[in-house]
């Protein structure tokens, strides 16, 4: 396979876990908005949201700083 | 807004299970097969319970009582719903959104009555039961959770009603099936919040009790202890 | 499943028209108009019906919920005197019958022992063919109704076929009979405004009585105005969970309590001299016998009551300035039957029969003719068909008594040795599978018919209407029997074509009496009773066909004002009444011994073995208990743990004829020599059986005046 | 250096990928047909609904359940453990990590999918991303389930991509395949360096993240009303409860796997020594909490507690309940604190004494309160159908076939971290066992400058 090809490909894993992310954020704000709607637990919802897209947000960083840095420093003479 | 609430008079109950029969009917509960009835799957929303027995024998008395739904005030079953299936509404009514449930049966484990029901099986009633489907409640599939409403489709109708008439709902326009049914008026229904009411009255009595009150679910459904 | 492709082609065709007939008819097909109304399921209008529960002898009033002209609910109906409003069990699923699938469509014969469809015209030319040739004296019939209009009407039938061999089981009619043959007149009702204490011997007032209803909420109201009663019952049934006090006791020893409370009031002094002098005939007598074997050490040593029970009953009992000993039907489920009820009208007799009242008011001609309808019943009773070879047609109308009864296979045989049986059950049960020719009634809710109650004290007719058309080619019982009638000529002057007609002729003098108003108001007010009295009338009807047809829309007529009096009869019960025939009267022998006893209980989901086909009434049957579709015995702790049995298990009960069964319950409230069982499951004509039918395994031990059987007098062993 | 040298050193790492026994296809095909089967009960329970299983009134929540707090308490096998081995700098873990991290893959995926089993209406599970109520701890379940399982995910796959790398060098069948997962890894300083980073901020976040997600199944039960469960001990107690069962899978499956694949070389005895050690530790800590619970429960002698209590004591459940004392408490205990018995066999006792007393622990939990409400109901044993033993069988097989498969695509001990123990870490050992003692030594310059070369 070309190396493009390739690229693409991991490029299309990695955005996996951007689309759990932020559909993990969509799915929060949802509910927030929710629970505004029918001013049921606002509070509850907002802190535990901040909590939970927090996480998801850094652990997408994470596997993308990987991603980056290896593909970045890959040509790197030893 | 009025808040519903209940009464019921263990003095005067004569644990007939008219009430039992008339929310069967009245809100479709399914019959479950034979097989699951003896499997503990039996549903029913209001149940007479024999709490305990009194005295030694031969001066021994069962203390027996109907349970419905509590509506509680501070309900246990709607703060772990996930969906929101399960909600007070203005009139203080837990109700159920039987389209909206998972069947995650939380609100059972977490209902310290264990007032709620889980239709296990597919809904297959004999004939003569489908029949007579009340019209005004619809008919739950398998695998939701179900419970006591306190007839809220007859709340529904008065209300509406009351409106085509241009009118405010009075007191007794919406009673549920139990209390219509009582041969001896036994449950008393209507407004907590209005001191009048032979409801927020008799809830006020030096007899009446909340079952499980110390749990501080503060239930709506109240009892006048019998009292010799 | 093997497919061609001309199959597949077919199919596909099908399922094409189907798509074009379905989801695109409205639209595009113009569906003709005749088939409209097939396909239109209505405007699902809301009517709602006024009629009457038949289910027990309760008599309440019925409002039934139409959704398009066909019932769907049934609740109480708040204008009827006897119930209020409020309903049980039974009535609310009063419509669930009139859907049941096993219901019967049209006349049935029995063909090569199978039953076959025919037209009602061959099954009534059968039925007349049997009776013109064979009928005279040669008739039996078999009926429970809890209409005495219906009863009356057999009993003309069977005496224009000239025989005695007819019995009606009607509530009403046989917890009045003791006193009927005891003191020639019967009570009409529980003087509720005065009456201060009560003795209850084993009738569940609130559960099945002549009017559970009403009792439950006097009872309420009784004990409200901090009156005492007392209960002397094999079974702590819900109705005894409110007496002051509850007294364990075997009904066969009623007789013993009822004397044993006589000897305590007999030797205070305390009855009511005046009137035992003038009216009862034979007190010496009685009261020697009572002297000489009904001590309460005596009373004691034979049925097991506490004499300390006996004294403070009895007292109370005496000083109660208008008690009432109760009884009613139950009391004769017995072997002393009679005998408990003649000594209960005695105890009564001893303070003047006080506590209980009668209506002055005997114009009204269906109050004069209850009397005449019901009672004293003949002495025959369905027990007499069993070696009875004489007759020849047997005619059953709802009774299964070959379901409630024991000695089952006796009565079986005794049926099918029977050349001739016609049942009117609207069902196949035990007894109607026994028949030779069915000719099916309708259902309460297709039918026409009245009762009569003074029960609550007021003269009450409520009527039955019919509020749906019949579904099926059923019919009438009334009108067979009606037609019958004229056809066979059995009858001088009988006029009437159809059942309706009957009934008209009994509520005409109902109308020309005047009094009393229908049920289309609540009980009227005080100012309202003044005018009544002062002779202004609340009647809102100008023709008897007014009045017949505002009568059926409202459910009856009553007179919520009328007069009454002190029961105060003529007591003609003598030492006899009381040992009869010289069996049973065994003083000071233990009857029961130290065996365990099956007693049978009757719960108000079933009356008489004919509910629990309903399928919500079946499940709810145990549900108190937690049992579902299967027969439970309730045990006491004490005496399983003796036995070894545990709770919610499932035992072996063995009797004399046989074992059957159980799932345990443990209840400390039971006696401790008993094993009660309810009575009302174990249908084994139905398609489904569920549970056993405890009669099957109880030994055949009637009352034998009234062939009634005795329910708690069968030796049982857990196996 | 080149990677192809470690061949001949590590080649018996690289054999289970590309040598497959006959019995293996034959565990596969069994284990495919126990779950198959199982899938089968699934898919008839969706059909008739829930009453295919035991379930019923007051125990509304049976074998799915305690299956989900069980198979979630095994995860933090895995990679509770791998972080904080890799924390604390305990060099033994090097040939531990990654089996660890791989159990807790694989059986959060399928502990993760049992509350989803035990739906009435799984047809309306997106009705929790529509209009969620996030007051439910099923909700902070769902969440937390998700980012440890999103969080474990990665920390499995980044400390592999060196191995993948590997493969990828080697070439054969699924050349592309690795050379996509490797992410174009080549070893070079400020790769390593990145990823080591990565590794660092991975372990800390973690450690909570599994830690939370323990504590909130504990909640599910801790929140209610019920008796026996309302309790606050109940975070801890589960999180202790879970690295017990944890220890034990992972012990198991390192014993198998060391066995099958001949990785006796790389799994000494030191390192179950090591482990058995651990697993006394927690069973001593899990009896404490044990303790605590029930002393509490006793001493305070509420009634609703009390029927729970004696129904666990000395009901029905009793035999489960003192089955479950013996094999997490006793067994271990005796077995793991002897010297005679502490060997690879005895350890392998104990753990599998332990997944069964952990299963048993859930099942005490679960059923017992459910089965004892406050107001009066008949209870009644509550026994599994046989739909819920088969999707139970069905997810043990999954289990297994996950690891089997796994073993088949990656190198099952971390092939680039044992070389770097090999090629490093004794130096550095050495280095920090120097430093920890008094005065400074020549070695440890040396050790500070080799760090900053690399």
């Amino acid at each position: 396979m070309k190396d493009r090809t390739i690229y693409l490909i991991q490029l299309m894993t990695l955005s996996f876990n951007w689309i759990l992310a932020i559909s993990v954020t969509l799915w929060f704000i949802n509910l927030v908005v929710v629970a505004n709607q029918v001013k049921d637990t606002q509070t509850a919802s907002l802190w535990i949201s901040i909590l939970a897209i927090t996480i998801f947000w850094i652990l997408a960083g994470v596997l993308s700083y990987v991603f980056f840095s290896l593909h970045k420093y890959a040509d790197e003479v030893k | 807004m009025p808040k519903y609430g209940m009464v019921i008079d263990l003095n005067k109950c004569s644990s007939c299970q008219a009430c039992v029969t008339a929310c069967k009917i009245e809100n479709n509960v399914q019959i479950v097969s034979e097989y699951d009835a003896q499997h503990g799957r039996a549903m029913f929303w209001m149940k007479m319970l024999t709490m305990e027995f009194e005295g030694d024998y031969p001066n021994i008395r069962p203390k027996t009582l109907p349970r419905n739904c509590m509506q509680c005030d501070e309900p246990s079953c709607i703060k772990v719903c996930p969906v929101r299936a399960t909600y007070k509404n203005e009139v203080g009514i837990v109700a159920q959104i039987y389209p909206q449930c998972i069947g995650c049966r939380y609100c059972m484990a977490n209902c310290p009555y264990t007032v709620k029901v889980f239709n296990w099986d597919r809904n297959e009633q004999p004939k003569e039961v489908e029949k007579c489907y009340d019209p005004d409640v619809s008919v739950r599939p398998k695998g939701v959770v179900e419970k006591c409403t306190f007839c809220i489709h007859r709340l529904q109708i008065a209300s509406e009603k009351a409106k085509a008439e241009h009118r405010d709902m009075e007191p007794g326009d919406y009673v549920p099936a139990c209390v219509e049914t009582c041969p001896v008026d036994a449950i008393s229904f209507g407004d907590l919040d209005d001191k009048k009411s032979e409801v927020s009255k008799e809830s006020r009595d030096y007899r009446s009790f909340a079952l499980l009150d110390e749990l501080g679910t503060v239930p709506k459904v109240r009892y006048l202890n019998a009292i010799e | 499943m093997e497919m061609n492709r001309r199959d597949f082609a077919k199919l596909l065709g099908g399922s094409l028209i189907g798509f074009a007939v379905g989801g695109a008819g409205d639209a595009l097909l113009k569906i003709p108009g005749m088939v409209v109304p097939l396909l239109y399921s209505g405007p699902h209008v809301e009517t709602w019906k006024v009629t009457t529960c038949a289910k027990c002898p309760g008599k309440c009033g019925l409002r039934v919920r139409m959704i398009d002209k066909f019932p769907v609910q049934a609740f109480g109906n708040p204008l009827s005197p006897m119930n209020k409003g409020g309903i049980c069990p039974m009535g609310l699923t009063s419509v669930e019958n009139l859907y049941h699938p096993d219901r019967l469509t049209s006349p049935m014969k029995k063909v090569n022992g199978r039953f076959q469809e025919i037209s009602y015209a061959e099954a009534y030319g059968i039925l007349t063919n049997a009776l013109s040739s064979n009928g005279k004296g040669k008739a039996a019939f078999v009926a429970q109704t809890d209409s005495a209009f219906m009863g009356g009407l057999i009993k003309q039938l069977m005496a224009g076929l000239e025989s005695e061999k007819v019995v009606v089981d009607n509530f009403a009619s046989s917890s009045s009979m003791p006193f009927d043959r005891a003191a020639a007149d019967h009570p009409d009702f529980i003087d509720f405004e005065s009456c201060d204490y009560i003795v209850n011997f084993g009738s569940q007032l609130t559960e099945i009585s002549e009017s559970p209803l009403y009792f439950s909420r006097s009872m309420n109201d009784f004990r409200a105005k901090r009156n005492e009663f007392s209960t002397f019952s094999p079974k702590l049934t819900p109705d005894a969970y409110k007496a002051n006090r509850w007294v364990p006791v075997s009904p066969e020893f009623y007789v013993d309590v009822a004397l044993g409370l006589a000897y305590v009031i007999l030797t205070d002094g305390t009855y009511d001299k005046t009137f035992v002098g003038n009216e009862f005939k034979d007190f010496d007598g009685f009261k020697k016998l009572v002297m000489e074997n009904y001590s309460p050490a005596a009373v004691e040593s034979r049925t097991g009551v506490a004499s300390k029970y006996l004294i403070e009953t009895a007292r109370k009992f005496a000083n109660a300035s208008a008690p009432v000993a109760y009884f009613d039907e139950s009391i004769l489920y017995s072997s002393s039957g009679m005998r408990n009820a003649y000594a209960v009208v005695a105890l009564n007799a001893l303070k003047g029969f006080a506590g209980y009242g009668k209506l002055k008011d005997r114009e009204l001609p269906d109050f004069e003719n209850k009397k005449e309808n019901e009672s004293p019943q003949s002495s025959w009773n369905s027990r007499m068909l069993i070696g009875d070879k004489d007759i020849k047609i047997l005619m059953i109308y709802r009774s299964n008594f070959v379901f409630n009864s024991p000695g089952q296979d006796d009565l079986r045989k005794a049926i099918s040795d029977i050349p001739m049986v016609i049942s009117f059950s609207p069902f196949i049960d035990e007894t109607s599978e026994l028949a030779d020719l069915i000719i099916p009634d309708h259902d309460d809710l297709e039918k026409l018919d009245a009762f009569s109650s003074t029960v609550t004290g007021a003269p009450v007719i409520s009527t039955q209407q019919p509020v749906v058309k019949p579904f099926y080619s059923t019919v009438h019982t009334g009108d067979v029997i009606v037609s019958l009638i004229a056809d066979l000529k059995l009858s001088k002057n009988w006029s009437c074509k159809k059942y309706e007609d009957y009934l008209q002729s009994y509520l005409k003098p109902v109308y020309k009496h005047g009094k009393g108003m229908l049920m289309n108001q609540q009980k009227p007010t005080g100012l309202e009773k003044s005018l009544h009295q002062a002779g202004w009338q609340m009647a809102s009807y100008s023709s008897f066909d007014e009045f017949w047809q505002q009568m059926l829309k409202h459910g009856g007529w009553w007179d919520p004002f009328p007069q009454t009096s002190k029961y105060k009869p003529a007591v003609s019960l003598t030492v006899d009444h009381l040992t009869a025939n010289g069996r049973g009267d065994q003083p000071g022998k233990n009857a029961r011994g130290n065996s365990l006893k099956l007693n049978i209980f009757h719960r108000n989901f079933d009356y008489r073995g004919n509910m629990l086909r309903n399928p919500v009434l079946t499940e709810q049957f145990g549900m108190d208990k937690d049992v579902y579709y299967e027969t439970w015995i309730e045990i006491n702790p004490a005496t399983a743990k003796r036995l070894s049995v545990g709770d919610r298990t499932k035992v072996k009960v063995k009797t004399g004829k046989g074992a059957f069964e159980a799932f345990v319950i443990y209840n400390p409230a039971v006696v401790p020599a008993n094993i009660d069982v309810p009575f009302g499951l174990g249908h084994t004509a139905s398609k489904k059986v569920y549970g056993v039918n405890p009669m099957q395994y109880s030994d055949a031990v009637f009352d034998e005046e009234t062939g009634k059987p005795s329910l708690s007098e069968t030796e049982v062993k857990i196996v | 250096m080149s990677y192809q040298d470690l061949h001949d050193e590590d080649e018996v790492l690289f054999r289970p990928i590309y040598e497959s026994s006959r019995s293996f296809y034959i565990i596969v095909i069994v284990l495919t047909a126990v779950f198959l089967f199982g899938l089968g009960c699934y898919i008839r329970q969706l059909f008739y609904g829930l009453g295919a299983t035991g379930m019923d009134e007051p125990v509304s929540w049976a074998f799915y359940i305690i299956d989900f707090v069980f198979f979630i308490g095994i995860s933090h096998a895995g990679t509770l453990i791998s972080a904080i081995l890799r924390l604390s700098k305990a060099e033994w873990r090097r040939p531990i990590t990654r089996m660890a991290e791989v159990i807790t893959g694989i059986v959060l995926a399928i502990g993760g999918l049992h509350p989803v089993i035990d739906l009435g209406r799984p047809d309306r599970i997106l009705h929790l991303f529509e209009r969620g109520r996030l007051q439910s701890p099923l909700l902070w379940d769902l969440t937390s389930v998700t980012a440890y399982f999103t969080a474990s995910t990665i920390y499995l796959y980044i400390p592999m991509i060196p191995d993948i790398a590997l493969l990828r060098d080697r070439g054969g069948k699924l050349h592309n395949f690795y050379k996509i997962l490797a992410w174009g890894y080549k070893g070079t300083p400020k790769q390593k360096h990145a990823l080591e980073r990565a590794i660092n901020i991975l372990m800390v976040m973690v450690i909570p993240i599994a830690i939370s997600v323990h504590t909130i199944i504990a909640w599910i039960f801790g929140m209610t009303l019920q008796p026996g469960w309302h309790s606050t001990i109940f975070g801890p107690y589960f999180v202790v409860g879970a690295i017990y069962s944890g220890i034990a899978a992972l012990v198991i499956v390192m014993i198998v796997f060391r066995k099958v694949y001949h990785f006796e070389d790389y799994l000494k005895e030191i390192h179950f020594k090591y482990l058995g050690t651990l697993l006394l530790v927690v069973s001593l800590l899990w009896t404490y909490f044990t303790f605590a619970e029930f002393l509490t429960t006793f001493y305070g002698h509420e009634p609703a507690e009390m029927r729970v209590f004696l129904y666990k004591f000395v009901g029905p459940y009793a035999p489960f309940f003192w089955l479950m004392v013996l094999c997490n408490f006793l067994m271990p205990v005796i077995v793991l604190s002897n010297k005679k018995t502490k060997t690879i066999k005895g350890i392998l006792v104990a753990s599998i004494g332990v997944v069964v007393g952990m299963w048993l622990e859930r099942l005490i939990i679960i059923i017992p309160t459910l089965a004892n409400p406050r107001l009066p109901y008949p209870t009644g044993m509550y026994t599994p159908s046989i739909t819920e033993i088969g999707i139970a069988a069905a997810a043990t097989s999954a289990f297994v076939l996950g690891f089997m498969g796994f073993s088949k695509l990656f190198p099952l001990i971390s092939i680039w971290e044992t070389k770097e123990g090999r090629e490093h870490s004794v130096h550095e050992v050495s280095m920090r066992l120097k430093e920890y003692l008094p005065g400074k030594t020549e070695e440890s310059r040396v050790e500070a400058s080799v760090k900053a070369e690399i």
